[in-house]
């Protein structure tokens, strides 16, 4: 049967989905907190063994009628979606412990939120983008707030929600618009469709904002210090990343697929946003005293170099941003991860950048890891995250945008004083009291010296990637080197 | 018989209402409330076109919006719960620890 | 053997690897000085054996062998490889900087022996020269730059290696960020060279030079230029490597006089097939390179600090090279680096030898109970040190020699080719400039000899001084001895360099003259003619013969009068008068031509005053202290921005509506 | 094309504007007297007071939660009981599993709250 046939190649979304029922029941059926945490780890594990061999053996398909995709970009989004799960879930556990909050609920909200990421970077019609995005925020906002009795969680959750429900209007508005244009839903169709019109471009434009919005660009990012600062910090981790990488797949396949042709006209739009968004979060993570708060910043700054890539409108462009993406997801969820760590031990106002005073000689481990990390999301030498920068900001030149690449270069120079302040702090200050750092765990402290070898074997050898990403748009529509 | 215009206004209309109600409303209900028009306003665009056109793709698209609207719902009242409970208001003008 | 050239960059990361690794996680292997130490010297020195037997193995027309490894990033039309290139130009380098590095190598295991973070700092060590030769053997632009940052965050991990100094720690903050800006220029200029070539890698855009038509080549050759101004300490961007001498002394002497520094005149002297199709970029070169050399002398004039003047010299003779450079002499500069990293990384250490011996005295000062603290480094509080440290005092004399271009010292011959070379510019475009940065150099050239003799002269000549100033140390000099054999080894083999190292570029006309046939005794000529393109010099043999004889009547003058003004512990008293002569001339010397302090009130203060006032509304404190010249402007804006983030969603909103009316706006119409 | 929508773009621009002035008329002209009880999330029902770290009263709202999910059940069940016969065998398992999924999270939310339901009983 086809149906069988199509789940097959949905397997990664389909061991979520049926992971997630379990673990809710398991869940309701009052089990332990370990009993759930292993469950999810196991279907979790599965999912990721999966994505894994479909993101290296499987070729691009349509399935459901055409509705998702499988193999090719599908299976690079899903790939990144699950390997961000399964360690915000390894640290989400014990951060969780930590903080003497530990809900099993947590567990079944991730793995839904997972299925709704991988439906959004799979999808080839808005009606499934749509509904991802949808289930993916309605998770999200219920994560934010996940620690009830904390003002600052269920703040942020509030803020998240109104905003979140405030873009969904827009974002269906855009969709009902362009299907009004258009006669249709499917992206390919959208694709063919090259008339323009006032509805068209209303719908488009709509569509753009609902994914800046998602994606926090400027001036749509307004919701993301806040929600970032607030939430629990391994969950913050997981929306800067696998919600995140999913956002942004989704983008890119919308305007691979259903805008292929009005590229070169989204150019100046997408300039002018990544310039907004470089300049503004780049200024305010300078002056930012709260680490995470800082971080949340600087993930709006990284939004706006993915920017440029996309800007740049070309199959360059497109790869390079997804290169980021996988970059991005390493070396974030590892300095979310860190932070996490060292907030654990102390109450909220740890995260304070002068109370990691002399920190880096506490657990050496954890301070070397924090490094690497920062290092690379400042964009220095043999770290994944020099090559992506370098990877879209090329992409940028070839496109002609020199004055944005210039302006980016710059700002990533800017980025390494906010970044080198935490090192600082870490390495060249005295700790005021005598903190003591209690041992992490084995499992903890090895997923995170993972995350730190793949930030460093993807800044020496990325090459097979970038090649395996760059071949997912050979049927692009789009010229190799746009304008 | 009425024209698509006459339908794509009323839901025009009803949206800028819902989006002006979330920028001027403080309390979180009535901004959730507005927020929930928005939805309906572009149900009505939804429903219009795809009569218009004859084609039900739109209408399909309108039974998901009512459902993630209503899955919105539960999660939305739980969080105005949890924060009134914390900050004994619903005023969102007063809901600003967060901020910079 | 050059296909194995992938080790001679390997094993000092493996070096690096197994000092970082084994002392980070083993108490005991951290004892073992003598194991780390060794290990360490080895990772250096193998390489250096493996480039020497490739340098031997070539000749000055062999063609250039590129090593290809990986590939490092490919997508679609861009690839960029790990590969190594071995030419004339890279393994001439190699040489300089694994030669160099072994022997400070083997000085800093006893330099640095009582130190805890022993294996830390070899560790570092072995990074830097690992970044430094991928930096010099690269065949492509983004593996350059690579090693480019990678040597930088070497030296901001040397310089702050004694964290606990909070001077120390800013000191590294400064070098890292005074790098950044000039990073993010190289930048540039590489993506406008893959804009215009298509490629990063050295073949492709050697081949294609005829694609940078004037524009193109002038913004490349600048921006690089600027690059180059940040790591090789030029103006603006100098003041960083002064302050730089706050790390450990062998970390001066291997990175901020042999090696990273004249990494900018190495990336020039690479592109001089671009260079030379861009008159104007060579002037300002040139220029710039002029400006710093008699800047940065004067200022070595007025400091007490011993390696404050060496820091300067360094500053003066690097602007040396860059003149040479922006005038067509190539080969000269390179000429220059060679002989320089002799004679200044012999001086270097031999003031850290110095430097070693006072410690030591101020600390048996108080082991005899008497408290005595003075500056070790202040050249006032010695004097006679030549009967205490005789080997030291030898060595430093001989390079000092060197520098101040005495003939015969290898440091006659480079700087007397750069004087030429600057001469023959004069006849060309822009002649009235070259004559002019001529004769700049000239009075360097004396400034250079006079500084120098006064450092050595006052320090180690006439009586020991600290005895008389301070109570309680009068019985000092008994504590002062000769340093231990790692230390005065290393630097008799500099000296003996630095005293004939000028032989491999002996100018061809010191035989034609005589002999009326075409001689070929200038071997670095010939060996980098391949690799390197020069202008061509044109002077007739008596102005050629007018300029060596100007030069050496400039060195031997100065020398003569520096001896006269500072022997036999005149050097206070001559410095008084000194100040008395010039005047605020000299206070404008003596405070550095307040570069530090322009800096400070141009951007660093007013961006702090105004962040300072906007934050104050909010009561946040602003950061402590911790600020640089980028940082601050773009601070004041954020935290002017900070108003719209007020964490009342109704603005948020807003803010949202204003996004969406601004990207319809940009859409529709 | 752009001429036939133009009545819709006049009229959102009335529309824009009468909002607005509406907006701004009820601000000046209507009495804004916010009292305690009129913040409150419900005018006229339950009152959510006490503190944080108790669990939650939630039975008023528990109920409009599960009437929540029977109503997209029905939703996404009425068209396909309409036509189920041509729909076939496939569609009649998709829908299946929707109500399996729909009765696991009734299930759920039964085995998590059943103490609030028999509260609500028991005050009703």
């Amino acid at each position: 049967m086809e149906i069988i046939n199509d789940l097959l190649l949905f397997l990664p979304a389909t061991i979520v989905a049926i992971g997630g029922l379990t673990v809710m029941m398991l869940d309701g059926y009052k089990a332990r907190s370990r009993t759930i945490y292993t469950t999810t780890m196991v279907f979790l594990g599965i999912a990721l063994g999966v994505a894994s061999w479909d993101l290296l053996m499987q070729a691009p398909e349509l399935i459901f009628s055409d509705m998702a995709g499988a193999g090719g970009t599908a299976a690079f989004g899903t790939f990144i979606v699950v390997f961000g799960t399964f360690f915000t879930v390894i640290l989400t556990h014990d951060y969780l412990i930590g903080v003497k909050h530990n809900f099993p609920q947590v567990y079944p909200l991730l793995m839904f939120c997972t299925f709704g990421m991988i439906v959004l970077a799979t999808a080839n019609d808005l009606v499934t983008v749509f509904v991802g995005l949808e289930t993916m925020s309605v998770c999200l906002y219920a994560l934010a707030g996940i620690i009830r009795d904390k003002r600052l969680g269920v703040e942020s959750a509030l803020k998240y929600f109104v905003m979140g429900a405030f873009s969904t209007g827009f974002f269906l508005y855009g969709i009902t618009l362009l299907y009004g244009a258009t006669g249709s839903t499917s992206l390919p169709e959208i694709g063919a469709y090259t008339d323009g019109g006032l509805i068209y471009w209303g719908g488009v434009s709509l569509l753009l904002v609902a994914f800046m919005f998602k994606v926090s660009a400027v001036p749509f990012h307004m919701w993301t210090p806040d929600v970032y600062t607030g939430s629990p910090t391994t969950i913050t981790a997981y929306m800067s990343t696998a919600g995140k990488t999913a956002s942004f797949v989704a983008l890119v396949l919308i305007l691979d697929r259903a805008m292929p042709f009005i590229a070169t006209e989204l150019t100046a739009t997408f300039s002018i946003i990544a310039l907004l968004t470089m300049i503004l979060g780049n200024a305010v993570a300078m002056v930012q005293d709260n680490v995470k708060r800082m971080l949340a910043y600087s993930s709006i700054a990284h939004v706006g170099y993915l920017f440029v890539g996309l800007a740049a409108g070309s199959v360059a462009g497109y790869s390079a941003v997804l290169f980021y993406l996988l970059a991005y997801t390493f070396m974030n969820v590892g300095a979310f991860g860190v932070v996490a760590y060292y907030e654990k031990n102390h109450d909220v106002h740890f995260n304070n950048v002068e109370s990691y005073a002399g920190l880096g000689y506490q657990r050496p481990i954890m301070g070397v890891l924090l490094s690497i990390f920062l290092f690379s999301l400042a964009g220095i030498p043999i770290s994944a995250g020099f090559n992506a920068k370098y990877l879209v900001f090329s992409a940028g030149i070839e496109a002609g945008l020199v004055s944005l690449v210039v302006v980016g270069v710059l700002a990533s120079a800017a980025s390494a004083y906010y970044y080198l302040r935490v090192m600082v702090y870490l390495y060249f200050r005295e700790g005021k009291e005598s903190v003591s750092l209690i041992e992490p765990k084995k499992v903890y402290s090895f997923s995170l010296v993972f995350l730190a070898l793949l930030t460093l074997y993807f800044g020496v050898v990325p090459g097979g990637v970038t090649e395996m990403i760059y071949g997912y748009f050979s049927d692009s529509m789009l010229t190799a080197t746009a304008p | 018989m009425i024209g698509l215009e006459l339908y794509l206004g009323v839901s025009a209309v009803l949206f800028v209402i819902g989006v002006l109600g979330v920028l001027i409303r403080k309390n979180a209900i009535v901004v959730f409330m507005c927020v929930e028009l928005m939805l309906s306003a572009v149900n009505i665009s939804l429903v219009a076109f795809s009569a218009s056109m004859g084609d039900v793709h739109g209408m399909i698209l309108v039974f998901f919006v009512l459902c993630v609207a209503a899955a919105e719902a539960c999660v939305g009242l739980a969080i105005v719960i949890a924060i009134y409970r914390n900050n004994i208001t619903a005023d969102i003008s007063k809901i600003n620890l967060l901020r910079w | 053997m050059a296909e194995f050239v992938w080790l001679i960059v390997v094993i000092p990361l493996i070096g690096f690897l197994i000092n970082g690794l084994l002392g980070l996680s083993s108490e005991g292997y951290r004892k073992q000085k003598s194991v780390i130490g060794w290990l360490a010297t080895f990772a250096v020195f193998v390489p250096f054996l493996i480039a020497f037997q490739i340098f031997l193995e070539m000749n000055a027309g062999s063609e250039p062998v590129v090593v290809r490894l990986f590939t490092w990033i490919e997508a679609g039309s861009f690839t960029s490889d790990i590969a190594y290139r071995v030419d004339q130009l890279s393994i001439l380098m190699a040489l300089v900087v694994t030669g160099v590095g072994t022997l400070i190598h083997i000085y800093s295991m006893g330099y640095m022996k009582t130190d805890e973070g022993f294996y830390k700092f070899f560790a570092y060590l072995n990074l830097f020269i690992f970044a430094m030769l991928n930096l010099v053997m690269a065949n492509n632009l983004l593996l350059l730059f690579l090693g480019w940052e990678g040597v930088g965050v070497c030296s901001y991990l040397l310089i702050g290696f004694w964290y606990k100094d909070m001077e120390k720690a800013t000191a590294a903050n400064k070098a890292f960020i005074y790098n950044r800006v000039g990073d993010f220029a190289f930048l540039v200029a590489m993506f406008l060279v893959f804009r215009t070539v298509g490629s990063l890698d050295f073949d492709v855009i050697f081949s294609n030079l005829h694609l940078f038509n004037g524009d193109i080549a002038f913004w490349v050759a600048v921006l690089m230029f600027i690059g180059a101004t940040g790591k090789s300490a030029q103006i603006p961007l100098f003041v960083w490597l002064p302050d730089a001498m706050a790390g450990p002394t062998p970390v001066s002497a291997l990175i901020h006089a042999a090696t990273m520094v004249t990494s900018g005149i190495y990336l020039i002297t690479r592109f001089s097939g671009l260079y030379m199709t861009s008159p104007e970029a060579m002037l300002l070169v040139a220029v710039i390179g002029g400006l710093t050399a008699i800047v940065a002398a004067t200022i070595a004039l007025t400091q007490y600090d011993i390696k404050k003047v060496l820091a300067y010299s360094t500053v003066s003779q690097l602007g040396f090279m860059f003149l040479a450079l922006g005038s067509g002499g190539f080969v000269a500069a390179m000429f220059h680096v060679v002989t320089h990293a002799f004679f200044k990384a012999c001086l270097f250490l031999g003031s850290g030898s110095v430097i070693h011996a006072m410690h030591h005295v101020e600390h048996e000062l108080e082991h005899e109970g008497k408290h005595v603290h003075f500056d070790p480094q202040d050249m006032r509080n010695m004097g006679g040190l030549k009967e205490y440290m005789p080997s030291t005092y030898k060595t430093f004399l001989i390079s000092t020699f060197a520098i101040a271009g005495i003939p015969v010292f290898s440091g006659f011959f480079s700087k007397d080719e750069i004087l030429a070379y600057l001469f023959n510019a004069g006849l060309g475009e822009f002649g009235a400039v070259y004559y002019a940065l001529w004769g700049l150099a000239v009075l360097t050239a004396f400034l250079t000899a006079f500084y120098m003799f006064r450092l050595t002269l006052t320090t180690f000549h006439g009586t020991f001084k600290l005895p008389g100033k301070f109570k309680g140390a009068e019985n000092a000099a008994k504590y002062l001895h000769e340093s231990p054999a790692s230390m005065t080894a290393p630097l008799w083999i500099l000296a003996a360099l630095a005293l004939v190292g000028g032989f491999m570029g002996v100018p061809e006309f010191f035989v034609t003259t005589f002999t009326s046939t075409d001689a070929t005794v200038n071997w670095l000529y010939a060996w980098l003619s391949g690799v390197t393109v020069r202008a061509a010099i044109i002077l007739p043999y008596g102005v050629k013969w007018t300029l060596v004889a100007i030069a050496i009547v400039v060195a031997v003058g100065a020398t003569i009068l520096a001896y006269r003004m500072y022997d036999n512990d005149k050097g206070e008293a001559t410095d008084a008068a000194i100040r008395e002569r010039f005047g605020s001339l000299y206070a404008t010397w003596e405070d550095k031509y307040k570069f530090d302090e322009a800096y400070e009130a141009m951007i660093i203060r007013p961006g702090n005053r105004l962040a300072d006032r906007v934050l104050a509304v909010f009561d946040v404190k602003i950061l402590d202290g911790f600020v640089n010249a980028i940082g601050s402007i773009v601070q004041f804006f954020g935290s002017l921005l900070r108003f719209v983030q007020t964490g009342v969603i109704n603005t948020y909103a807003i803010a949202f509506v204003v996004g969406v009316i601004l990207i319809i706006g940009l859409l529709i119409f | 094309m752009l001429e036939a929508y133009l009545p819709i773009f006049v009229l959102l621009g009335i529309a824009l504007f009468l909002a607005i002035v509406l907006a701004i008329l009820s601000r000046v002209i209507g009495p804004y007297r916010p009292s305690a009880t009129k913040l409150r999330p419900y005018e006229s029902g339950m009152d959510p007071v006490g503190d944080a770290k108790e669990r939650y009263s939630i039975s008023f709202y528990m109920v409009a939660m599960e009437f929540i999910v029977f109503d997209l059940e029905i939703i996404f069940i009425y068209p396909w009981a309409v036509r189920y016969k041509e729909l076939g065998l496939g569609t009649f398992f998709a829908v299946m599993v929707f109500i399996l999924i729909l009765t696991l999270g009734l299930i759920y939310t039964l085995k998590k709250e059943s103490k609030n339901f028999q509260i609500s009983k028991s005050t009703n």
